[in-house]
């Protein structure tokens, strides 16, 4: 049921993430899921509004402790551990809202991201971040909160560039972008990512955009995963509107 | 049993009804509504000012030690009836100002404010309500009428507070079980999507805070004329944080443990830490029993955060004190 | 689980109350009789506690030293009125339900009188309230004693004392919005204005101001000869110490009330400016209450004996809030005695005639030597901590009143001395108190 | 002439307030915790001062740095043993404002059971008044008011150029965002909450000895100021809490040049307005709410 014709679930990968659950309190958001993320590839996960989208990215980021699963980062356990840890351990995040320091400078914000460098460290990826996207370079002293939503969200990806990471999760970054940006957003910034030999977790609602530029794809509902494989496979399929929605009865 | 023991419970009584009245008003206010009204105590003062103003006639007289606006003869049912008004009139006021901030914790600090400037000023503008001495021989309703002595009396006045609490249970209970509550529910546990669902939220919150100032001037009224004086040492803030201690006890957004946690901690806790053995009356003696309750309180907010009876949740599953509470993506994701 | 557990010990408690019921009774059994000090001993006014219990303390040893009433021993009690008029209300409920043997009270203070005075006369028991509200000048009740000085004869008598005896026509005054600072004002103004004295400015006070320099400096600028005033200790330590710094080292020849008299006052004002300024510019105007003579060494002599764990108890040497506390509870005993009972309906009545004596009583300074007296056939007149104090028919004290200041002993403020000036009953009368 | 004096009564005024409201402004700017027990924190800073000039007989100004230590103590011990935890358990910050009445209940009360009701003072020389532009301010003025800008002028330095300054401000715009940064904002906080609770120790001296003499409820009645200069600059951020010291500060000398009684109710009138105006504060803070305690 839950995978496509001929293909088996993928077991390795940098990120693995094995039959986890997580939720507030005592309630699960979301039950026994699977997921695994390589270097150098971007992995979607889609689904409808209230599917566990982001529980479970939060859980990988150490935001949520996990009720029952595993997750580990290059072969090491990173469940359980506080956000701080996991993030020392090269996983950057970019929540969908509130995605930079507001009260805070560009600047800032970027030396924020390497917080745990050493001092000279931080000035000399400060410069290769700006490399990437020399367009912060003339915004630098002005407050995160007083910038356009295109730039801030660079400022939140260039922010968890600044520590090299060998994991990116992606929060929606698209929310509230419009169409042309969303698109710049995703083929330019997000899919280059990979050239970082990084390993890419993107949640997104622009999915046909999403899996454009993915190599594999995950469809949560309802706390599940309902189907997994390939990118390209999903975007080929017919019923693509009925997949986003996580119903896939028949599709096996 | 002895007159004194009488007027002792008389006295627990009819402070356990007013205690009652006032923590429902409270509860209506931040159990439900989210408000977090540190002024509460100004409307069961104005509450208590307006009967007794109304009903110890004109200043001068036989009250020439005292000055005072506005007084009058009124019947006592109309004084009670004008306090309530003037209690929801108040509220209206303070609230046009006091709830413009965003953040509910941000408002209470400014109804705190609200709540010395009060103060002060009834107690420096001694032409009002007799500055810091206040205001005393308030009239006992009915008390000529009748022609009881002091005991009888009493046992009479503990039953003119049971048909209010039975009136206000009977208000509150209307109120929170109608449409209007569901939305003043859904606006405290979550503003945004509520703004967004098309509710008013601010003239919302401002009704809430309204109905909440007149039923505290209601339960002032009620006081007043059981005590017969007045003051504004009676209505120090500290007042207002003892009865927020009643319903977080009770649980807050619960109306039923909003009425035991008052009598819980007003009447048996108070009355009952000073029947604890003490090995001599000092000062140190006494400090260590509010030591003691602010230790209960801690450790009831510990093992009980959400009081002795919880709110029942109705539509929404979403935990409101969870870690991600006022985040965005929680909110979506557990809907 | 744990919700019915704590029900179950609400219920418990309740039924322990309900039971106390039986126990006790209003009327007066075996064992020892108990004085209450109904006073605030938490909150803004909790320096008051304190002062309570000690006075109670020296009360209970004197009567004791003596042998006590009719085969009882008397002993103390504390009570917290808090200071607030509701809650006030519960606290003397329970006293007077729940305490066995309760044969009088000291207290209450102004901010719980006004709730708990009917309760009390109800209930047959006499009181010394040691508040000076003018709305009780005129009351009736019997068991209601207040030998100390009612605020609006206190506002008279300060008016008299400025103007007839220290010589000052021009001052300011400075007064708190407090309520028993408020009560002395009304008096003084009329007074003084008919004894044709102005004010150079009229400031009230906030208590509890950070600052006062302001008010301080407007009042400097109005060249006044003298500042009367009232303030609560902590606005007093603050007032002063400004003041001293803002008129070169030097406070303006100040006359207080007795509000200034209290331990708490002259510890807190002399630690802020220094005990010669202090002794030098500062005067009280209290009702008579002499720091000599046999009444008062009979006081220092309980004050040191008394048995009770009291802490800094030679604060209470000169306060005549303690003295006059004292006094009263003693002459309540001696009552006890001429009355030959321990009802209170009998021996009430007694009490005013102990204090200000019928024709041909024998003046007594300690409760040994009243109750020979007594026993003897005589009638008494006390004449204790506080000298002679004169009630009028309403029970409220005319005694005269006596301008104080401070005398040093080793580097501190300790013990009251007359300045000479006494504003006599006549005096009073004429100025329209009384 | 008078303006000018009061001009320089209300800097004094304005200083103290300045390092109380924005001790307590930090505090809860990166916690989101409105702390009333901060008044009672204040006293015990001027207690511990007391011990060390009047018992220990040191200078007051080494009492002014032990009341600054203590503040910082108690309330580093209180974040940890306290508030922490029970933001850990997710009780709402509402429930934990009424936690911390309960907990300035318990260290009121546990001082009062101590010390006494009775005033204490502190031993200080009497020094001369200095004048300068029309305004009459004793040394010990001039160097409260050194010590509060010292203070507070260190604070700016702390925040915008040091490494953990600019970590507290990013835990307190977004304290999830800082976690998933690689910020140990439990640190962070604890740190942040010693900090304020020098602020509030040196408040509380300072306090005191212009007010000439304490009692245990000292602090807590002055609290209710502060907390209404923090308000008017918006609460959590400490530049306007600073302006908000100011403007209370000035207003409450400058009201008693017209209604000495009336000078409180002028200062919050002031505040009421501001509210009208701008109804977050001068300073609206940028952080919705948000618990610190949570992973």
């Amino acid at each position: 049921m839950r995978t496509s014709p001929g293909e088996s679930p993928r077991r390795d990968g940098h990120l693995v993430v094995e039959d986890l659950s997580a939720g507030y309190k005592k309630t699960a958001i979301i039950r026994g899921v699977d997921v695994a993320v390589s270097k150098g590839e971007v992995v979607t996960v889609i689904g409808p509004n209230g599917a566990g989208k982001s529980t479970l990215l939060k859980s990988v980021m150490g935001l949520l402790e996990p009720m029952a699963g595993s997750i580990s980062l290059g072969g090491e356990p990173i469940g359980g551990l506080p956000a701080n840890k996991v993030a020392a351990k090269g996983v950057g995040y970019v929540p969908q809202v509130r995605d930079v320091f507001e009260t805070l400078s560009v600047k800032e914000n970027l030396e924020m991201g390497g917080y745990h460098l050493r001092r000279p460290e931080v000035q000399e990826r400060i410069e290769e971040v700006l490399l990437a996207y020399p367009q912060l370079k003339g915004m630098l002293t002005r407050s995160a909160g007083k910038i356009s939503g295109g730039e801030r969200k660079m400022v939140a990806i260039g922010r968890v560039l600044m520590t090299r990471p060998s994991l990116v999760i992606l929060d929606e970054p698209t929310a509230g972008l419009s169409p042309k940006l969303a698109q710049q957003m995703l083929e330019q910034y997000v899919a280059r990512l990979t050239a970082r030999e990084v390993a890419v977790l993107l949640v997104e609602q622009r999915a046909r955009e999403a899996l454009e530029i993915s190599q594999y794809a995950y469809v949560l509902a309802s706390g599940e995963v309902k189907l997994e494989s390939a990118a390209a496979s999903i975007l080929d399929r017919d019923d693509l509107g009925q997949v986003f929605l996580g119903r896939t009865e028949g599709a096996a | 049993m002895t007159t004194a023991w009488q007027f002792y419970f008389i006295t627990l009584l009819t402070y356990s009804g007013v205690n009652i009245i006032a923590a429902w008003a409270l509860n209506l206010q931040y159990g439900l509504g989210g408000i977090l009204n540190f002024a509460f105590i100004i409307f069961q003062a104005v509450g208590a000012y307006a009967a007794a103003v109304l009903t110890l006639g004109p200043a001068g007289g036989i009250t020439t030690f005292q000055t005072y606006v506005g007084g009058a003869h009124l019947p006592w049912l109309l004084a009670l009836v004008v306090a309530t008004l003037a209690g929801g009139v108040l509220a209206l006021l303070v609230g046009l100002v006091a709830l413009r901030p965003k953040r509910t914790d941000y408002q209470g600090m400014v109804l705190l404010t609200v709540a010395i400037i009060a103060a002060v000023v009834v107690t420096d503008e001694k032409g009002w309500l007799n500055g810091a001495s206040g205001l005393v021989g308030v009239p006992k309703p009915f008390n000529e009428s009748l022609g009881l002595g002091l005991i009888e009396y009493g046992w009479f006045y503990v039953g003119v507070v049971a048909v209010a609490v039975v009136l206000v249970f009977i208000v509150i209970h209307l109120l929170t079980s109608s449409p209007w509550c569901r939305q003043v529910r859904a606006m405290r546990e979550d503003p945004v999507a509520a703004e967004a669902l098309g509710l008013n939220v601010p003239a919302r919150r401002l009704q809430v805070f309204v109905i909440g100032g007149a039923i505290a001037a209601f339960s002032g009224a009620l006081l007043v004329g059981y005590i017969g004086s007045w003051s504004p040492g009676a209505w120090g803030p500290g007042e207002t944080f003892l009865l927020f201690v009643c319903i977080v006890v009770g649980g807050l957004g619960n109306n039923f443990g909003a009425a035991v946690g008052s009598v819980l901690v007003l009447t048996v806790l108070f009355n009952g830490l000073a029947y604890l053995p003490i090995f001599s009356y000092t000062t140190a003696a006494e400090a260590l029993q509010l030591v003691l309750l602010g230790l209960i309180v801690i450790a009831f907010l510990w093992f009980k955060p959400r009081g002795l009876f919880p709110e029942r949740r109705r539509r929404f599953a979403f935990p409101s004190a969870g870690p991600d509470r006022g985040t965005a993506v929680a909110v979506e994701e557990a809907r | 689980m744990r919700t019915r557990r704590l029900l179950a010990g609400a219920v418990a408690l309740l039924a322990v109350v309900i039971a106390g019921c039986g126990s006790s009774s209003s009327e007066i059994g075996s064992g020892a009789l108990v004085m209450a000090s109904y006073q605030p001993y938490t909150g803004p006014d909790a320096a008051y506690g304190p002062e309570g219990t000690a006075l109670c303390s020296f009360a209970a040893y004197e009567i004791n030293s003596g042998g006590g009433v009719m085969g009882h021993k008397f002993q103390c009690e504390a009570f917290d009125s808090t200071g607030d008029p509701a809650d006030a209300l519960p606290v003397a409920n329970r006293m007077l339900a729940n305490t066995t043997n309760l044969i009088m009270v000291y207290g209450p203070t102004q901010s719980a009188q006004r709730a708990v005075e009917p309760v009390l006369n109800q209930e047959k028991i006499v009181h010394f309230p040691d508040s000076g509200d003018p709305a009780y000048d005129h009351q009736t009740s019997p068991y209601f004693i207040r030998n100390g000085p009612s605020d609006s004869l206190a506002g008279t008598a300060i008016a008299a004392y400025t103007a007839n005896h220290a010589g000052y026509k021009h001052v300011a005054i400075a007064f708190t919005n407090e309520e028993a600072a408020q009560t002395v004002v009304p008096a003084l103004k009329e007074t003084f204005a008919k004894l044709g004295g102005t004010f150079t400015s009229e400031q009230t006070l906030a208590p509890g101001q950070t600052s006062y320099r302001t008010e301080i400096s407007h009042i400097l600028a109005s060249h006044p000869e003298a500042i009367v005033t009232e303030m609560d200790p902590q606005t007093a330590a603050t007032f002063f110490s400004e003041e001293l710094e803002l008129n070169g080292g030097e406070l303006l020849p100040t006359i207080t009330t007795s509000a200034a008299l209290d331990s708490n006052w002259v510890g807190g004002v002399a630690k802020a400016i220094g005990p010669e300024q202090f002794m030098q510019k500062i005067v009280a105007v209290a009702s008579n209450t002499p720091t000599e003579g046999p009444g008062y060494e009979e006081y220092l002599q309980a004050l040191k004996k008394a048995p009770n764990n009291i802490p800094e108890r030679e604060n209470y040497a000169a306060d005549p809030y303690a003295q006059l506390g004292y006094d009263g509870l003693v002459c309540g005993a001696l009552a006890m005695l001429e009355a030959n009972s321990l009802e209170s309906e009998k021996w009430a009545p007694y009490v005013p005639k102990v204090i200000n004596g019928e024709k041909g009583a024998i003046v007594v300074h300690t409760f040994p030597e009243g109750k020979k007296a007594i026993e003897a056939g005589k009638t008494v007149r006390w004449s204790g901590a506080a000298g002679l104090v004169t009630l009028n028919k309403y029970n409220n004290s005319s005694t005269p009143f006596t301008g104080y200041k401070w005398n040093g002993k080793g580097n501190g403020v300790a013990s009251l001395e007359p300045t000479g000036g006494e504003v006599s009953s006549k005096e009073l009368e004429e100025a329209g108190g009384a | 002439m008078e303006l000018n004096l009061a001009l320089g009564f209300g800097l004094v005024t304005a200083s103290i307030l300045a390092l109380g409201a924005v001790g307590f402004t930090l505090q809860f700017g990166i916690t989101n915790i409105f702390n009333l027990s901060f008044g009672q924190v204040m006293t015990v800073g001027m207690f511990a001062a007391y011990l060390i000039n009047v018992q220990g007989g040191q200078s007051l100004w080494v009492g002014v740095l032990g009341g600054a230590l203590a503040g910082a103590v108690v309330s580093g011990f209180l974040n940890k043993t306290v508030f922490m935890p029970f933001l850990r358990r997710g009780v709402s910050l509402d429930g934990i404002i009424i936690v911390s009445l309960a907990v300035g209940l318990v260290l009121e009360n546990v001082m009062l059971a101590f010390a006494g009701p009775s005033f204490k003072a502190y031993n200080q020389p009497r020094t001369h008044s200095i004048h300068v532009l029309g305004m009459i301010l004793t040394v010990q003025q001039l160097l409260i008011i050194g010590i509060s800008v010292a203070a507070l002028v260190g604070l700016h330095l702390l925040l915008r150029q040091t490494r953990l300054g600019k970590a507290m401000r990013a835990t307190a715009a977004n304290a999830g965002l800082a976690r998933t940064s690689g910020i140990a904002t439990d640190r962070v906080t604890m740190i942040a909450w010693c900090l304020s609770g020098a602020l509030c120790g040196a408040a509380g001296v300072t306090f005191a000895l212009n007010l000439a003499t304490f009692d245990t409820t000292t602090g807590s009645s002055l609290l209710l100021v502060v907390i209404a200069a923090a308000v008017f600059g918006g609460v959590g951020q400490p530049y306007g809490a600073m302006l908000g010291a100011l403007v209370i500060g000035l207003a409450t000398e400058f009201a008693a040049l017209v209604s000495p009684n009336l000078k409180e109710v002028i200062a919050f009138a002031i505040l009421v307005v501001m509210l009208l105006v701008r109804p977050d504060g001068l300073i609206p803070s940028a952080a919705t709410k948000e618990t610190m305690g949570a992973r």
